[in-house]
């Protein structure tokens, strides 16, 4: 009991101080950060990793680690592209861009659930076919005098203001009914205590397995269609730049993974999000160069949440 | 028909172990029924072939009249068979109440949604109606107690409301008022005409509660009795049943071991495992422990070897006054562990026989430059092979090519070719035959002569009986009593104190 | 050019193959920066169509954005036994280590778009008789036009949006625009460096939000611009006007309708030039300027895309090609000297290039 | 009973036969022009290089993606050093400090908080490049000094190589220190009880792999006659790939190798050469084959050594603890 009044004044403390930092923060810029216009902008950026930081969440809920889900990310965004532009219109944007994905992730799943190949090994081998797909396409696109899919203005609604919230209500909700209330969500979870015992459980792991494929496939189906309505038109990536995609949905899922015990980790994703890409926002604002020394504090936000989130850890690490 | 449960022929194979030898075993329909026998007899065997853990070899098992054949443990549990097994089986990734029903979360869904709060509810329902300890149904089970877990694990077993429960040693680890609370669940589940069948080594306690009694001896059963025909003294005559070769331990029947003191732990506490041990090892000297499975044993191997991180209190190396802080302060002291786990946590499993067997001697068989001359350890390793007599098809054979026996032989072979002080054997004949056996008791005791310090920590009673000079009896973590060799140093006083 | 022929604007190889052939059968290979921006793979495409039309052929390689890779790809080329190549100048450092390779192999080589702006470099390249000469675009004077072009619209606090930091053409053009930005008296308040163009929109968000005060933004390349038009679109109330270099088909609908305030490129015409400097040394017409010295022309300035003449860059420089292969072909053969290329330089200007 | 032939150790030559003779017939004999095979060497050297120090983190069980941007790193600094100085011995001081000055953070921070060295290396990674990138938008290219374009020279280059890849194989091969590490790799609990300092063993393999990162980076800039903000890209992955084509499994220990390290390179380095030889120069082919023969070669290690472990189908064993 005094535990749980413990957590609370925690959760009351960590919440005052972060608070306590955007006011101050707030002043120092002179009131650019907390200005409307601002927020919002913060919001809906955090809002399409977000999407990606649940699919891993997932990926991670069974144990597996996936690379590869910018490079998944790259295609299902062209395809969304290529079918938004053609008549089938904002029912192919969606399609386009959660169908791909959905079969790129089962296969991934597949891969990972019967090569043995350990899952991160296996999906930086899956990384490099990816790309190498997705120049396939730039490359005869151009020849054939085309660019790569490119949304026009009036197809890009879905990342914008209403209609953004409303993807990001769906996605939540869906995110967290599967992992907290269906019976595969609960499948998923109970992997992660090692494939044996889920087996000795009675659940089938393969199948499981392939479930959570989709799954996935959904939710980086989302990132991708928001992503490519966002900017319009994805590029394509080689030599495995593609994973750099993941890297702050990585440090938004870790983060949450830390605040687990206090707070669902679905529920704790987008904060996260927000809380990365706040401070991604804090550094331009205060002219902190892009590229630059941004990287080098998301790089040290991923070390310093990655020991938070261990330091119980008693098993064997590799 | 009055048999709810009828097994013809049972047999089960460890590689060429035979856990299970044409087992023929009823069960009555409203029995309570206890299985007894030595360690590594075949009970757990036995009854996770019939809720469905294990598969069976060979025969057949008939249940209600029909052909019953358990693919996993769900079959076990929709034909009503529940089972609470010796190891934990929980899922630590899972809030409590969900592992209540692990593997049968679709009765609450509707229209794909799980309902939490119905599942919660029946959970909690579960442990009300049954009267089991209450456990927070919404923590995750990485960080519950023992006890909790052991509690969670029979509200899963009860959650599938079985006309057949079965119980692998779930008392040892309950306190008190929860056995209790399980006598009294036991009779009234009795009395709505269900099954239970259950495995313990308190006699006395197993005596009081079941109406009969099916002894099992080196996986075969032995007899099956009602408890008014037997008592304490009988069914361990059953249970052990065979004349232990006198020349098979040591043959001296008193202590023998210097005066001097090699290590001496005091007030060794470590939270929730062990609680104030204190204890003195002489030179020469084999010093048992003996306990049930969560006395506490195994972590006085941890806890003596500096394995553990919170552990308090001291462990000292009395020649040269050394702390024993850490494994490296203990590895570079002249002791030397051997863990139970074998293949997990003592050997390189994939791994050669000759990177096995040098691993421990690198620092003295190294020269300039931590150079290792191949021919060097070659010559070490076929040394070793040859004097342990491991069985095998030349050092570069893999570990995990080798029989259980042998590989014992390597594991503990290492370290008596390195001049130590103090040698922690945890379980090290588990899973060894009685030959190999006889030959790691020979060894021990050639070792001894030469003034060698053993811990032997075990959980079979004649060996400790056959090879200690003096043995420690633990508790819940606690000494509970000490035995000198020669002086009532038997199992009957050894069990008396043990439960 | 005396061709009457009408300007070809698909920008089919195919159809130019029935011209006269004169290089028939020569195999060329190059090197590209990188792949998947548009700007590349349009240099690429250039590459291919002007090297066809001269009737050889040409393979491109890859360099991945890394210098290493660059150094790999030219010894593969060097010793797969090409006829001559293209070597893209991005990075200055492998100056020396291209040159003795070739030099090693006797591979001919030409430089295109970045090339050496040292004296010491380029006297060291001069001394390689496998030099067949470099042809570059002034992406210092991009970024610097840019500038004057805001300072002349009187906007003094201006944002950069462009590729990661390490770019070294995006490096030179920022250079450009800030230090002419700086002497004109105006303020850079910020500069979004990013790894893709996907990127852009999230990061010039950022910019927006932190400088609403700002004036006009320097977008890098084309796909930038689009990135910052849509980031524009999500905040009503700033007034920032959009400036590129290397125009792209995306953005050829916000010259015209006045979105983007100013554009240049054109940068794609050193490509057939410094091909045709190849072509000749491959066979056998090496190509010396009045010291003797390989030729060397690193004057090439990119012009502006207005909305009038957008529809037509379009057409010519990017689904079509800026030179006709008669065109090209006019610059290869046994008779054609430095003055040829001399002049047509000179004389090419993108309002020349579209009477034809 | 004959000994097996063990699969594990045989796949590497099997691959690398395969390899060569694919590629002596795609590319028409080709590929083994003398000077074609001098450019291969070159071009495998900076590969050769890290993967000497990588092996040993690769043989705890751990992986370093680090090492690219970490020799990036050094390259960097050392180069701006020198420029400064003009002092060689400073310079490569400076190179191999920081190049041990990473590893050791990475070891204590994989070893001693238990962070995954795939997430901590990986964050290290995406954190130095925007250092680099930093340093570079201050500084600007500069040019490598002459007594680091010593290193183009084959006449201490290779020397150089040999030595390096000597001390490597020796050290994990022929040492107690080596022996360690694969025994960690294998089974760290059992190093842990048979007392041996593991958490002071993975420290030290984390910064061989730095050190040979620092090494790698100067010849990097030699090869490049600079630095550039991209140097050391993707090498991470590179110098991974080559030792698990080698047969190294990812688990390490005792399948941990310097032959196999050394094969897995030429291997690694001959299909992306072969690939370019065979007109394949644009990024998509190379890319798409690399992939897909990695996971092959992986499939075909890992499965081989399953091969002598027939476990015993029928029980389905609860796990214990
Ligand atoms: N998973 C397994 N793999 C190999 N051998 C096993 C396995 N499980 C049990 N055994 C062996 O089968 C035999 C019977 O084991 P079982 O667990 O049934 O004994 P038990 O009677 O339950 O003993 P205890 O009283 O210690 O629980 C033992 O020799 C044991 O070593
Ligand atoms: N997985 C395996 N692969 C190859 N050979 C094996 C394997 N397991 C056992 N062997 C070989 O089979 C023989 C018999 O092994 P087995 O495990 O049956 O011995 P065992 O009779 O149980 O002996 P022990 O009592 O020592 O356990 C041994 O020589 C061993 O080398
Ligand atoms: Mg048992
Ligand atoms: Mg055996």
């Amino acid at each position: 009991m005094t535990d749980n009044k413990k957590g609370h004044i925690q959760t009351i403390v960590i919440t005052a101080a972060i608070i306590a930092v955007c006011i101050i923060f707030n002043y120092a810029v002179s009131g650019k950060f907390l200005t409307g216009n601002n927020i919002k902008t913060l919001i809906s950026h955090a809002i399409i990793p977000c999407f990606m930081a649940w699919a891993l969440c997932f990926v991670f809920a069974c144990d597996f680690t996936d690379m590869s889900l910018g490079a998944v990310v790259i295609l299902a965004a062209n395809m969304s592209g290529f079918l938004g532009e053609t008549k089938l219109g904002y029912f192919g944007i969606i399609i386009g861009a959660v169908g791909v994905s959905m079969a790129l992730m089962v296969f991934n799943f597949f891969l990972f659930a019967k090569s043995k190949i350990p899952s991160w090994v296996a999906s930086i081998g899956m990384v490099m076919v990816y790309e190498a797909i997705a120049i396939f396409y730039s490359n005869h696109q151009l020849t054939s005098g085309k660019t790569i899919a490119q949304l026009s203005e009036p197809m890009r609604g879905l990342a914008k203001a209403p209609a953004i919230y409303v993807v990001f209500g769906i996605g939540f909700a869906l995110a967290y009914l599967i992992y907290n209330r269906t019976t595969i969500g609960l499948k998923v979870r109970a992997l992660g205590s090692g494939q044996k015992i889920a087996e000795a459980m009675g659940i089938d792991t393969v199948k499981t397995i392939i479930t959570v494929g989709i799954i996935c496939g959904i939710f980086v189906g989302c990132s991708a269609f928001l992503n490519e309505s966002y900017s319009a038109r994805i590029s394509v990536k080689t030599g495995l730049t593609s994973m750099t995609m993941i890297f702050q949905p990585i440090a938004s899922v870790m983060l949450a993974q830390v605040l687990k015990a206090k707070i669902n980790i679905i529920i704790g994703i987008p904060i996260c999000a927000l809380l990365v890409y706040g401070i991604f926002n804090m550094l331009t604002i205060a002219g902190v160069p892009s590229g630059t020394l941004q990287e080098a504090v998301l790089g040290l936000i991923v070390i310093a949440f990655g020991i938070l989130a261990q330091r119980k850890q008693k098993k064997v690490v590799k | 028909m009055n048999h709810i449960l009828e097994v013809k022929g049972l047999c089960k194979y460890f590689g060429s172990t035979i856990a299970n030898k044409n087992i023929d075993f009823t069960l009555k329909r409203g029995e309570i029924r206890g299985l007894a026998g030595e360690n590594g007899s075949g009970k757990s065997t036995l009854l996770q072939q019939i809720a469905g853990i294990y598969l069976k070899d060979e025969g057949r098992m008939i249940l209600n009249g029909k052909e019953y054949d358990p693919q996993n443990p769900l079959d076990a549990k929709n034909n009503k068979i529940g089972i609470v097994v010796q190891e934990l089986g929980v899922l630590n990734t899972l809030p409590a109440g969900v592992n209540v029903f692990a593997g049968n979360w679709k009765q609450f869904s509707r229209f794909g949604i799980i309902n939490m709060k119905k599942m919660y509810q029946k959970a909690n329902d579960i442990f009300e109606t049954y009267g089991l300890m209450k456990i927070p149904l919404n923590a995750d089970c990485a960080e519950m107690s023992i006890e909790s877990r052991k509690m969670l694990e029979l509200a899963r077993a009860l959650s599938g409301n079985p006309d057949i429960l079965i119980l692998d040693e779930v008392t040892q680890s309950l306190s008190q008022n929860n056995r209790e609370m399980l006598y009294q669940l036991i009779a009234r589940l009795q009395k709505e005409g269900k099954t239970i069948v259950i495995i313990t080594h308190d006699l006395e306690e197993m005596l009081e509660i079941c109406d009969n009694i099916t002894v099992l001896r080196d996986g075969e059963v032995i007899t099956t009795k009602a408890c008014s025909e037997l008592d304490t003294d009988e069914i361990k005559r059953l249970m052990v049943g065979r004349q232990v070769n006198s020349a098979y331990y040591r043959e001296d029947a008193v202590a023998d071991y210097k005066e001097e003191v090699v290590l001496q732990a005091e007030h060794v506490n470590v939270p929730y495992t062990l609680n104030d041990i204190s204890f003195e090892l002489h030179r020469g000297e084999i010093l048992g422990f003996c306990g049930l499975s969560d006395s506490g044993i195994h972590e006085i191997g941890t806890a003596v070897f500096g394995l553990s991180h919170d552990r308090t209190g001291s462990v000292t190396l009395t020649e040269g006054n050394i702390l024993i802080k850490n494994e490296l302060i203990a590895g570079k002291n002249g002791m030397a562990y051997v863990p139970k786990d074998r293949d997990g946590s003592a050997l390189m499993i994939k791994d050669s026989i000759l990177n096995n067997f040098v691993l421990p001697s690198t620092t003295e068989l190294q020269g300039k430059c931590m150079y290792l001359s191949p021919a060097k350890l070659k010559r070490f390793a076929q040394n070793g092979v040859e004097e342990f007599n491991v069985k095998c098809n030349g050092i570069y054979q893999k570990m995990q090519d080798l029989s259980g026996g042998n590989k014992q032989k390597v594991n503990l072979g290492r370290w008596l070719l390195k001049d130590l002080n103090v040698l922690v054997l945890d379980c090290p004949t588990r899973g060894v035959d009685v030959s190999v056996k006889a030959y790691i008791y020979h060894v021990m005791s050639e070792v001894k002569k030469k003034g060698l310090s053993m811990i032997l920590i075990s959980d079979e009673l004649p060996e400790l009986l056959g090879m200690a000079d003096r043995l420690i009896v633990m508790k819940d973590g606690c000494i509970k009593g000490e035995f000198i060799r020669g002086n009532n140093f038997t199992q009957e006083a050894l069990i008396e104190v043990m439960v | 050019g005396t061709n009457k022929e009408e300007n070809n604007s698909s920008g089919s190889v195919q159809e130019s193959t029935d011209d006269a052939v004169k290089s028939n059968g020569l195999k060329f290979a190059g090197d590209i920066v990188g792949q998947g921006s548009v700007a590349l793979d349009n240099f690429v495409n250039e590459l291919e169509y002007d090297f066809t039309s001269m009737g050889a052929s040409f393979q491109i390689y890859n360099d991945n954005f890394t210098a290493d890779t660059q150094m790999q790809n030219v010894e593969t080329m060097a010793s797969k036994g090409y006829d001559g190549l293209m070597i893209y100048g991005w990075n200055n450092t492998s100056y020396k280590q291209i040159s003795a390779t070739c030099q090693m192999t006797k591979v001919p080589f030409a430089m295109y778009d970045q090339i050496s702006r040292d004296d010491e470099t380029t006297a060291m390249l001069n001394e390689n008789e496998y030099y067949a000469g470099s042809v570059g675009t002034d992406s210092y004077m991009c970024g610097a036009n840019a500038a004057s072009e805001m300072l002349k619209n009187g906007e003094k606090k201006a944002l950069i949006l462009g590729g990661a930091v390490g770019d070294t053409i995006h490096d030179k053009r920022v250079e450009g625009f800030t230090e002419t930005f700086k002497e004109g008296g105006g303020e850079i308040l910020g500069a979004g460096r990013c790894t893709d163009p996907s990127e852009g929109t999230t990061k010039f968000d950022d910019l927006v939000s932190a400088n609403p005060d700002a004036q006009g933004v320097y977008c890098l390349a084309g796909d930038y611009s689009v990135a910052a038009i849509s980031a524009l679109g999500n905040h009503g109330d700033v007034n920032i006007a959009v400036y590129q270099s290397d125009t792209t088909k995306e953005t050829i609908p916000y010259i015209k309708d006045g979105t983007i305030s100013y554009a240049d490129s054109g940068s794609k015409i050193v490509i057939p030039i410094a091909s045709a400097l190849l072509v000749n040394y491959a066979q056998g017409n090496i190509i010396k300027d009045e010291a003797g010295n390989a030729p060397y022309f690193a004057n090439v300035v990119p012009f502006s895309v207005t909305a009038e003449n957008a529809d037509q860059f379009s057409d010519l420089y990017l689904t079509g090609h800026p030179l006709t292969p008669d065109q090209m072909n006019e610059l290869v053969g046994k008779d054609v000297t430095y003055k040829d290329f001399k002049e047509f330089i000179e004389n090419y200007s993108f309002e020349t290039s579209l009477e034809k | 009973m004959k000994q097996k032939i063990d699969m594990n150790k045989a796949v590497p030559f099997i691959s690398l036969g395969v390899i060569l003779i694919v590629f002596a017939i795609l590319t028409g004999g080709n590929m083994f022009s003398p000077f074609n095979l001098r450019t291969l060497l070159d071009q495998t050297v900076i590969l050769l290089v890290l993967c000497s120090g990588a092996i040993f983190v690769v043989a705890l069980g751990c992986c370093d993606l680090s090492v690219g941007v970490v020799s990036g790193m050094c390259a960097v600094v050392s180069d701006i050093v020198f420029m400064v100085t003009g002092n060689v011995f400073l310079m490569v001081i400076t190179a191999i400090g920081i190049g041990i000055g990473f590893g050791a953070l990475n070891g204590v921070i994989n070893a001693k908080f238990k962070v995954p060295s795939f997430m901590e290396t990986l964050a290290l990674l995406i954190g130095l490049r925007g250092i680099i990138n930093f340093i570079q938008s201050k500084v600007g290219v500069t040019h490598a000094g002459d007594a680091i374009l010593m290193l183009q020279k084959q006449y201490i280059k290779i020397p150089l190589l040999i030595l390096i890849l000597a001390v490597s194989w020796f050290l994990l091969e022929r040492t107690s220190f080596g022996r360690n590490a694969r025994a960690v790799g294998e089974n760290e609990i059992l190093a842990k009880y048979v007392g041996k300092p593991v958490d002071r063993v993975k420290i030290f393999c984390f910064m061989l792999s730095g050190l040979t990162a620092a090494i790698a980076g100067f010849f990097i800039i030699a090869r490049s006659g600079g630095t550039s903000t991209t140097m050391g890209t993707m090498y991470e992955m590179k110098t991974l790939i080559a030792i698990y084509v080698g047969g190294v499994l990812v688990r390490g220990g005792s399948t941990a190798s310097a032959y196999k390290m050394i094969i897995g390179c030429f291997v690694f380095m001959i299909i992306e050469n072969g690939l370019k030889i065979m007109g394949f120069g644009s990024s998509e082919i190379s890319e798409l084959v690399e992939g897909i023969l990695l996971m092959v070669i992986l499939f075909i290690t890992i499965h081989a050594e399953n091969r002598t472990v027939k476990i015993k189908k029928k029980t389905t064993a609860i796990l214990i603890e």
